[in-house]
């Protein structure tokens, strides 16, 4: 038990991206309302969740991330109308094929997350860290080795 | 290289209770590409925003980055901070460590730690972003409001007399709302239509208005100064032109003036015939045939109207009609109705005919409503002479029935409403069940209080538990009073329900089209809910009323007045400086394979032959262009895109890239 | 073959076309190679057997901006990458004369291999209008397979012996579909995560990033693949970590999610024997199951699917866990 | 976490409800058919367990007057739902008492099917005191 506490916490690398419109100006609400989530999720803000490129997302785990999320507009609400929807489609795809490699699906997410729902995005961001942190390190996306 | 400066905001202890401001300077310091960092307590002082200018001089910087509150806030002043300086506004990034960090953690060690990631991934940015050039797009001069209701009434009007054209949708056959509705207004009680009327008449005469009534915003395309709306103008079957509004054909149908439709206006207390005007004072006088009621259209028989028109008004063949219309700004003011209460089987209104709403209360109390403006029960027509008004009728409720918010308005109309059945009536009595009454305003709480201690208005506290009609006609109403700590069962002859008022439903659809944001419970999001509440986030749509959220009519007019304010902002420009965060093709990169056109929301990208050298290699291709004056920047082609030919400008595949490995770092 | 070889010269002869493109001789009577045909004399070396696997609709790419029309001879399943290629303006259709040539399933040396079957010096019955026992006379001696036994895994799910675009065609195809498309797939869904993931990490193991799978693709018809740009950091180069073959294995797969018309080139030629095609299919079931049936190439005009949406789209939450 | 902290939480769970989503409107109170013999009334119950005075909830007449009639349940405007909290508050007394006053498998024999289950619970802890 006291070698299990002294044992250092494993604290995932998270890695959100954010659409401006939505879900950063959720996050942005998140914090001017102090709801808290853990300092392991680190934003990056792009114009359009349209705009996370499938790369982005697989240069994260490539570079070490634990897990990845993708936040953006409800559909029918993004600001340039449709880029939710293309986003939705491409991450269906995306994380299914990751899931199929053998990757545990829990490690993807997207979230939809209104400007106005700061506590959805404090709530998300707790429960996809618990999530991430229950899976551990990102041990296969890193070691799919290509040389035994 | 960049030359790059770094500022680290204290935002008073905002950031610097959590973040370790000086041992962030320090650990960016050394970053590749920074040759000057520094905090400061109030990076976006005057005199904070004098160091950045200074630093940029004295250091020769290329590049800033300023670690403080969200860009959202500040980006907008350190970039003019910048330009100022001489540096191109789009060399500055802003680390967004307070919201993303000190607010939201404890633990100053993580959150110090954090934050210089955060600033990392902005250095990282920098260094490869390119100084950028903002365009310019031209405003069309005239501004659309959808809605006819005191909001979007008062909202025309001061942009009209501002000297700019304005046009008003209204999907009913007059404008007018739901303001036209009501009897009397609060605190002051002056008669809804005295007031509201005269305003009514002033857009429809004024030259800078169009009206379109019994019409629908049908699609929207463009953005903020060059949007392309479709109005469908629903077939009225009545020739404007023709019709003097003499109001012959309403009487003298199948029906006579009576009919056999339940008014609308009247909230089905009354009924109207297929032809017809909502209320006599309707703008524009011009009826409407209700064609799914109409005998002529669903039989093919009768055409009394037509035969009795003096003027030969009536256009049985007219069809619906498409517009085009260019404008600069649209404003949203599409009011509110109250919820359904099909779920409240506890408040027995569909059970028993004496059981309304306030509205209904509003038209049973209006001297043109259906009872000539004498109350009576709707069962019997007996004057009632117990009332019951129960308050939060689905407003500030937790569960699936009702909505999360107080409707702001009920605790004051209630008032009015008690106050104005005792002037009539004294010998009535009431009581109201309240469980909080809340009367923020001037000269609300006074006209509150008047009505327990002049009017002697029974205020029990104590929402109502069941309302259960009686065999005999009468209501009784279980309650408890909380303060006296008992149970009543009140015996009445009337049940008022102060029911939940809710964004009109059609709203949805609308913001939809406009691709404005639109919160949980379906009300217009503002682009700050303190400092620009008047503004949606999309760029160029104004929001009036209660479409935005729960008010009074003196709130409506005022924030119908600061929407016209800002439309007139917008449209006194010549030209709006447009966002330089444009897709761009690498023409040598570009297949031409059509797939980014496909995904593009705005038609901004086409395709033209042209001549590429392509490392020696000459020859004539077909790639994609980008209309930098269509694109809004939403980069949805780059991520289509498989060659990597399409990037966005300020938000560039390696820009997001190297954010990346500076986090996973 | 001779018919098919009579026309062609006939096409040049008369000035219908000023070249051709089909299969010469290898230096193996099983790997015969796609060529160019313009003289009489070029067609000495002609061939078209059962042999013949490769896809030659992206040669068209570069043989539309010839002078002059190209004959190109197409396979059925050759066609819908053609109609694919046509629909991203990546093949002018005016400068092909597309020769439907008929089918009767392609064949895999890598299957005679497999039962032992070395040192070939000649093989008969291949032949397109043949319909007997293949014949290895080998170095040990004279082996037999059924031709349905050496075929490529593809043709036993073949699309169907039809060609969807064409000037004309030469010779009667056969329906080879005899096993479930899918059935690969889904045995790998059905394994647990642990299983799939050492599949695929045995699998991706062997990648030596030859680029085969990339250059003989019709899909991957890039000017420049973003593997080979500066646009993402992503150049080939030394790999910094064994991420990468995964990394370009999974994305050459989603860009040609919803184009690639599951021709399955990209195994047929990898040297490791890595069933890449694998990824692709993956991706057209999901397609299918989230979003209706979508054969890319069957029709030019239909949008691919990640280039469309509805509203009611599947959530990316429930693209996963299915089989949980 | 003292023992009456621990009941509390111990409340909170069984019943599923937030005491302090309760905006005292009564409408528990004014629905309750037991209402003249709750010495506790429904609407209070939530400010007890906020207060902690689990002691008095325990010993109340209240706890065992309510007839699970599931009025306050159902019409509540903020999901606090009070009889569900009057009936964890038996259910910490049943727990304190220790015991098994039914066996479990007799309770199928007395199951109805077209009774709410919580009602059932309900009434074998009202009953049996």
């Amino acid at each position: 038990m006291s070698m299990n506490e002294e044992k250092k916490e494993f604290r995932p690398l998270i890695v959100a991206f954010c659409c401006n419109w939505c879900s950063y100006a959720g996050a942005d609400l998140a914090g001017s309302s102090r709801l808290s989530y853990p300092a392991d999720v680190k934003i990056i803000r792009v114009p359009c969740s349209g705009r996370v490129n499938p790369m982005f997302i697989l240069r994260a785990f490539e570079r070490g991330a634990d897990g990845v999320i993708i936040c953006g507009c409800h559909p029918g609400d993004c600001h340039y109308s449709t880029g939710n929807y293309y986003a939705r489609r491409r991450m269906a795809l995306l994380f299914s094929m990751l899931e199929y490699m053998g990757i545990e699906n829990g490690r993807t997410r997207v979230e939809w997350c209104s400007a106005a729902e700061g506590a959805k995005f404090s709530k998300t961001m707790n429960e996809f860290c618990e999530k991430v942190k229950s899976l551990g390190e990102n041990v296969r996306l890193g070691d799919l080795r290509c040389k035994n | 290289m960049q030359k790059i400066g770094v500022f680290v905001c204290h935002c008073g202890t905002n950031i610097a209770a959590t973040v370790d401001v000086k041992k962030v300077v320090e650990l960016v310091r050394y970053e590749p590409g920074v040759v000057f960092a520094d905090d400061y307590m109030y990076m976006c002082s005057e005199a904070g925003q004098e160091k950045i200018i200074e630093a940029i001089k004295e250091y020769g910087l290329t590049g800033l980055v300023i670690c403080s509150c969200s860009p959202r806030m500040h980006e907008k002043t350190f970039r003019a901070c910048a330009e100022k300086a001489g540096l191109n506004p789009y060399m500055v990034e802003v680390a967004n460590i307070r919201e993303q960090c000190s607010w939201i953690h404890k633990d100053k060690e993580e959150a110090t730690k954090k934050a210089v990631i955060l600033a990392r991934a902005a250095i990282a940015k920098v260094n490869l972003n390119t100084p950028l050039q903002e365009g310019e797009s031209p405003v069309t001069k005239r501004a659309l409001v959808i809605g006819g209701g005191i909001a979007g009434i008062q909202t025309a009007l001061d942009i009209a007399d501002a000297g700019y054209e304005v046009d008003i949708v209204e999907k009913e056959p007059s404008i007018g709302g739901r303001m036209s509705q009501f009897d009397k207004t609060f605190p002051t009680l002056d008669c809804a239509s005295c007031i509201l009327t005269p305003k009514m008449v002033e857009v429809n005469q004024h030259p800078n208005i169009t009206l379109y009534t019994y019409s629908e915003v049908e699609k929207v395309s463009g953005y903020v100064g060059n949007f392309d709306v479709d109005i469908r103008k629903k077939a009225r079957s009545v020739d404007f032109g023709k019709c003097t509004g003499c109001g012959e054909c309403q009487t003298k149908g199948p029906l006579g003036k009576i009919g056999n439709i339940p008014s609308e206006f009247d909230r089905g207390l009354k009924n109207r015939p297929a032809i017809y005007m909502p209320f006599a004072q309707a703008v524009p006088a011009v009826p409407v045939i209700d064609r799914e009621n109409c005998t002529y259209f669903k039989t093919g028989k009768c055409g009394v109207c037509a035969k009795i028109c003096p003027s030969k008004a009536v256009d049985y063949e007219q069809q619906d009609e498409i517009v085009t219309v260019k404008y600069g700004a649209i404003v949203v003011a599409t009011g509110f109705d109250i919820i359904n209460l099909d779920k409240y089987g506890e408040y027995a209104y569909n059970e028993c005919p004496d059981v309304i709403t306030s509205i209904e209360l509003e038209r049973l109390m209006n001297a043109a409503g259906p009872t000539g403006g004498h109350l009576e029960r709707m069962s019997d027509h007996k004057a009632p002479k117990e009332i019951v008004f129960i308050q939060c009728v689905g407003s500030r409720c937790d569960d699936d029935k009702g909505k999360p918010y107080c409707s702001k308005v009920c605790c004051m109309y209630t008032a009015k409403h008690a106050m104005l059945i005792k002037d009539h009536w004294p010998d009535t009595n009431i009581t109201v069940f309240y469980i909080d009454v809340r009367t923020p305003g001037k000269n609300f709480d006074e006209f509150y209080r008047r009505a327990v201690e002049q009017y002697h208005v029974n205020y029990i506290k104590g929402q109502v538990g069941k309302v259960k009609p009686q065999p005999d006609g009468s209501i009784i109403v279980q309650a408890a009073d909380l303060l006296d700590g008992k149970q009543i069962n009140k015996k009445c002859d009337m049940v008022v329900l102060a029911a939940a008022i809710e964004p009109n439903p059609g709203v949805r659809k609308i913001a939809t089209m406009l691709t404005a944001s639109i919160d949980n419970n379906n009300f217009l999001t503002e682009a700050h809910a303190k400092l620009r509440p008047v503004e949606s986030p999309t760029a160029g749509i104004f929001l009036s009323g209660m479409a935005q959220g729960p008010k009074d009519i003196p709130e409506t007019v005022s924030q119908a007045g600061a929407a016209a304010v800002k439309v007139v902002g917008l449209l006194a420009k010549d030209k709006l400086k447009t966002n330089p965060c444009t897709a761009q093709c690498d023409t040598l990169l570009c297949n031409g394979c059509s797939t980014c056109a496909n995904v593009c929301p705005y038609g901004a990208i086409t395709y033209e032959d042209v001549q590429v050298n392509d490392h020696g290699l000459r020859e004539t291709r077909r790639v994609a262009q980008v209309n930098v004056a269509l694109c809004q920047g939403c980069g949805a082609c780059t991520s289509a895109c498989p060659s990597g030919a399409m990037d966005l400008q300020g938000f560039s595949n390696r820009q997001i890239t190297t954010e990346v490995d500076a986090i996973c770092r | 073959m001779q018919e098919l070889i009579n026309r062609l010269k006939e096409l040049i002869a008369d000035g219908t076309v000023v070249r051709a493109i089909g299969w010469k001789k290898g230096d193996m009577p099983y790997n015969p190679e796609p060529a160019y045909f313009e003289k009489p004399e070029d067609f000495d070396d002609f061939v078209y057997d059962g042999f013949c696997g490769a896809n030659l609709s992206k040669m068209m790419i570069e043989a539309s901006k010839l002078e002059g029309k190209t004959a190109v001879c197409l396979k059925p399943c050759d066609t819908y990458s053609f109609n694919q290629l046509i629909r991203e303006h990546r093949v002018v259709r005016e400068n092909a004369y597309i020769i439907g040539v008929a089918c009767r399933g392609k064949l895999d040396i890598e299957k005679a291999r497999k039962e032992g079957i070395k040192g070939i010096k000649s093989v008969t019955g291949i032949d397109i209008e043949g319909d007997g026992e293949v014949v290895f006379d080998t170095i040990y001696g004279e082996k037999k397979m059924a031709y349905s036994d050496l075929m490529l895994d593809r043709c036993h799910v073949c699309k169907g012996k039809d060609h969807v675009i064409f000037d004309e065609v030469i010779g009667e195809s056969k329906d080879t579909d005899d096993a479930d498309r899918f059935e690969e797939v889904r045995k790998i869904e059905k394994m647990t995560p642990e299983e799939r993931f050492a599949f695929f990490k045995s699998e991706l193991s062997k990648c030596i990033r030859c680029n085969a799978c990339r250059n003989v693709c019709p899909a991957c018809s890039c000017r420049k693949c973003v593997f080979d740009g500066t646009k993402f950091d992503s150049q080939q180069k030394a790999n910094v970590d064994s991420f990468e073959e995964k990394m370009f294995h999974i994305i050459r797969a989603f860009h040609v999610a919803g184009r690639c018309t599951d021709c399955g080139e990209c195994s047929r030629v990898c040297p490791e024997g890595i069933p890449l095609h694998l990824f692709n299919r993956k991706f057209i079931k999901d397609i299918d199951d989230f979003y209706g049936e979508f054969q890319a190439g069957k029709d030019p005009e239909a949008q691919s699917p990640l280039t469309d949406f509805t509203f009611d789209d599947l959530e990316p939450k429930d693209a996963v866990g299915r089989g949980e | 976490m003292t023992e009456l902290e621990k009941n509390i939480e111990i409340i909170k769970e069984i019943s599923g409800s937030d005491p302090y989503k309760c905006m005292r409107c009564g409408k528990c109170t004014a629905s309750c058919p037991a209402y003249s013999e709750m010495d506790i009334k429904p609407h209070q119950f939530a400010s007890y367990i906020i207060r902690g005075d689990l002691e008095e909830l325990i010993d109340s007449k209240a706890a065992w007057k309510c007839l699970s009639c599931f009025a306050c349940i159902e019409r509540c405007p903020r999901d606090v739902q009070p009889g569900k909290l009057v009936d964890a508050t038996r259910q910490i007394v049943a727990r304190q008492r220790g015991g098994d006053y039914l066996q479990p498998e007799e309770v199928p024999e007395l199951l109805a099917e077209d009774l709410p289950q919580q009602l059932l619970v309900s009434a074998f802890r009202r009953y049996r005191r």
